[in-house]
């Protein structure tokens, strides 16, 4: 079943037990909103040098949009901050490759569960929540860094 | 096959309708429960169309040429069917627009222009409703931050219908003009234009009607509404895309400015000033959309024939018949009124706690296909307190077993996510 | 058979266009010389339009299920197209309008809300020129009348150009808008842009280009023109009605304010404010003209597979045997440039004291479509001292035959009123 | 030729010699335009009590519009105000009949010379060319009559 392809065993889990979810202390806080579905999430990232201590995040969407987030903070949490980046140029490149990107075990190795979301790739209304949490994360990691430690809110769009 | 009373004949109408018999995902048919979103369009209209663009297309209303004369007689004639459809005093109150957001977006800012008494200023309220379309809000506000004027609103109840309890404490003298909703997209509630419009006349505020979601399932009689203004849209009721419709009363459109400036709605024009048609063609600028209104045309002949209380009797019908199965499904919550009375054909739920993205995915992989979200009414889902919904809609070549396939792919959905 | 160099294989072309095949009063072959006021559509467009409606109609978008899917894929697909047509830097400064005059309201409007530097209020300047169609008109004078600002215009040479003589004394640093036509509908003039754009840039002004006589005609680059803004229409160009298209730089589309309120153009909204989409979506309220854009995408594709150089190779070669012909009709005044030089393919003209609206009916007694009237520039007119004019305009589907056809039925004309 | 049946003879011969044409003294004055052609008359209209004494007029338009205005001087002046009024509103009759209207005897007997415009009336377009001048003339009457013989102008449409 085609469907299968989206909803991974893997996804479902992270759907159901999801990884770090909670708002805690953060050094910059962000909330995006996916504006064609309403998803919505409050995500902070706090920093310890350039490694990433924390990402802690709560939200209402989709599994696909849940489940992502969880991944994300499983990933990311405790990398180097240029390392996380470059996770997140892969997922990126993988969510918008429309199906056609088949992952290798290169792309394996950076993405780990991650690399379940290749089937959301096909589904071009569901990249975006695929992707919500980790431009939250991008968003916020870039005004931790500039504001050198201070926390904010603002309006963006995935 | 379910029988109810007082079903069209859907059999005969669904041959009218191409897209019906298409199927999707490796050939699962297509159980299209999407209809508040948009119809489909019948062979009638699509031939309408082709007609024009094959025969008889020119630009309007400037040529003494066959082809000029007969497109301007088409577009002409589709004003007249529209105005007849509606029951309007006169065709010139019958006003084309793009959608029926164009239509909202005309009245918001003629008032803006307006003189008085017209006028909405800094010292004026304009009222509308918690259930309104996001089309039927974000005018209103872009009006009231750039004149001024303050922006209220009804609320809603916890069964899915306006709060009117404080009425004439929410419309009161400085009201210049209450706008709200005939049929809500999301809840599927039928308001009672009666008691607002009273109130409304009572303080001599303007009333603008929102009948995008009634326009396409009940008779629509702008004269026994009471109105000032009625929009709608052709695309939710088996016309083509890119077309809407504003009825206003003719002597204010005779009194309130033009919106749109340029071809087709001036009387004279010289590099200092201009002068303007009168309705509707002030509100018309440029090339209308032409081949759109032929095909509107089309789609009011194709319903009237059928005939619009049939077409709401159909749907009353189905409605019951999908409140009734909808209560059954476990953890199906309806958002809006559980019942059948007073209600249209589109019906908002949420399935425990599975999101309705997630909901709708599942179900189109069945062929199924429910729209998913805040259906551009986003405040609907604030006030309940859920981020989105799923919503089944209906029309007239809805059955029966479209809305037992939808409960059984619900199921499905409840197993997958199980 | 007249054989020009540069002619298209029109032979081939024909049959692309059904209406073309039609016969008027009586079984006369249609000539088709309207094109300036609107063009005929391929059998390529009509088909896209019956699959869109046929096989994937459905709300852009919001939707989860195949259908929705598909619709945003065919909508935002041409959406490429024609950013790909224009040459435009990236696909999101295309914004689908209904019309070029809505297009162009758009940025009237736009400016007439937002904030410095762009803002247009009573200190500063809006510059249009005496050859602008009424919907480059209009829009400007509204504005002008609600802002407070002065509204400035380029005058015309006896030869139909525009006098550029004192552009430093009517583009000055008050001037905060140009706008102008690229190429004239009544005239045929093909306008200098990069004198004025340079003029225009020196004082820090936008500059808006109404293309809508340009893009059907010639290869059109936004880039090239230098503009701010480039508005042009689908129906001129084998496209659907219902269709117009606004392309603005990227920063500009980001920094000005939305238009039309409503459903599609909003990230997030509450009862009390909203906050928008990014462009193109922030200025496209409402369901788009989706079937349309579809249409125009097909449009844009049937012209490029041809070639727009070739059309205008074709046009060019046309004009010129037209301008030669139509010169050795006795009376006959063309009210534009006598040259094919920098010209269009729209030729006006006045034969002796007939009037042009006598000069229509008779050619249509012939089969001979042309337009008569001001035009929609009926300050054009009043510059040359005429009520009107007679107008032919050609396509890439027009033939020498087609001019030989109108040069003999001017011919019955003048023995006509004789 | 069906041409023959709008551009008949007597019209042709009315925009060739047109009767009345020229500005003269008048109690009012209009001027009206049709938006979608640009023809304009400006028209004026002197009364002697309920005698319409003079119709003068002047004017750019078609063949149509120009021997409407020689017609209706000819067919007018001279008349009094109510039965110009008839003569009015059974041309306004002819001319929306769509080519429909086959003019009898006794129709011919009211409108004369402008039963010609018949075959005008089959032409949407061309109808309001023909009715530009009466449409003006019906206004400047009542204007005549109303202010009792000032002279004025105003815009408006036919
Ligand atoms: C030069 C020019 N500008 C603007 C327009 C307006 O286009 P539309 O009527 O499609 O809005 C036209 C055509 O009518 C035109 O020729
Ligand atoms: C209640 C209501 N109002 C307004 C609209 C706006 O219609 P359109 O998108 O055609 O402008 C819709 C549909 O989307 C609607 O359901």
């Amino acid at each position: 079943m085609k469907l299968d392809s989206m909803y991974q065993d893997v996804i479902l889990d992270h759907y159901k037990h999801p990884h770090g979810r909670g708002l805690r202390d953060g050094d910059a806080e962000v909330h995006h909103v996916n504006p064609t579905c309403g998803d919505e999430i409050t995500l902070r990232v706090r920093l310890a040098g350039t490694t990433i201590e924390d990402v802690s995040y709560e939200g209402q969407g989709c599994s696909i949009s849940q489940a992502s987030a969880s991944v994300l903070n499983e990933l990311l949490v405790g990398k180097e901050i240029d390392e996380a980046r470059r996770v997140q140029e892969v997922f990126l490149e993988l969510m918008q490759s429309k199906g056609k990107l088949e992952p290798d075990d290169a792309m394996e190795e950076v993405l780990e569960d991650a690399v379940a979301f290749a089937g959301v790739s096909k589904y071009p209304a569901r990249v975006k929540c695929a992707l919500l949490s980790w431009m939250a994360w991008k968003d916020a990691t870039a005004q931790a860094l500039s504001q050198g430690g201070t926390t904010s809110t603002q309006e963006g769009t995935a | 096959m379910t029988h109810l009373p007082g079903l069209l004949d859907t059999e005969a109408i669904r041959k009218d309708f191409p897209l019906l018999d298409r199927t999707v995902h490796d050939g699962k048919k297509l159980v299209y429960l999407d209809n508040a979103a948009t119809s489909q369009k019948p062979r009638q209209v699509l031939d309408a169309l082709n007609d024009y663009y094959e025969k008889s297309n020119a630009n309007v209303h400037r040529g003494v040429h066959t082809l000029a004369e007969e497109a301007t007689a088409l577009y002409e004639g589709a004003r007249d069917r529209v105005a007849a459809f509606v029951n309007a005093p006169s065709r010139d109150e019958v006003v084309f627009t793009k959608n029926a957001s164009e239509s909202l977006n005309l009245v918001a800012n003629m008032l803006g222009w307006a003189d008085e008494p017209y006028r909405v200023d800094r010292d004026t309220e304009i009222v509308i409703t918690e259930m309104e379309h996001h089309s039927n809000i974000v005018p209103w506000q872009l009006l009231a931050q750039r004149t001024g004027a303050k922006l209220k609103w009804f609320g809603l109840t916890d069964e899915g219908r306006l709060d009117l309890s404080r009425i004439d404490e929410v419309i009161t003298e400085r009201t210049k003009v209450v706008s709200f909703v005939l049929v809500s997209n999301i809840l599927g509630t039928v308001n009672p234009v009666e008691t607002i419009v009273r109130r409304a006349q009572e303080v001599g505020a303007l009333v603008v009607i929102d009948a995008s979601q009634a326009a396409p399932h009940m008779p629509l009689d702008v004269q026994a509404l009471g109105a000032d203004f009625v929009a709608f849209t052709g695309h939710k009721m088996c016309a083509p895309t890119g077309i809407g419709v504003l009825w206003g009363r003719q002597e204010l459109l005779e009194d309130l400015p033009p919106f749109l400036g340029g071809g087709e709605m001036i009387e004279t024009v010289t590099m200092s000033s201009s002068t303007y048609a009168p309705a509707p063609h002030k509100f018309e600028a440029g090339t209308p959309p032409i081949a759109q209104a032929v095909g509107l045309g089309a789609a009011v002949d194709y319903l009237s024939a059928i005939g619009m209380d049939r077409i709401e009797a159909h749907e009353h019908a189905l409605v019951q018949y999908a409140v009734d199965r909808l209560c059954q499904v476990p953890d199906l919550r309806i958002i809006g009124p559980v019942t059948a009375e007073d209600r249209g054909a589109a019906i908002s739920f949420t399935l425990g706690d599975i999101h309705p993205h997630d909901v709708g995915q599942v179900l189109d992989e069945q062929g199924i296909a429910v729209r998913v979200g805040h259906h551009c009414a986003r405040p609907v889902c604030l006030r309940y307190g859920i981020p989105a919904t799923t919503r089944a809609s209906f029309y007239l070549y809805s059955t029966p077993a479209d809305v037992d396939a939808l409960v059984d792919g619900l199921e499905h959905v409840r197993n997958f996510f199980g």
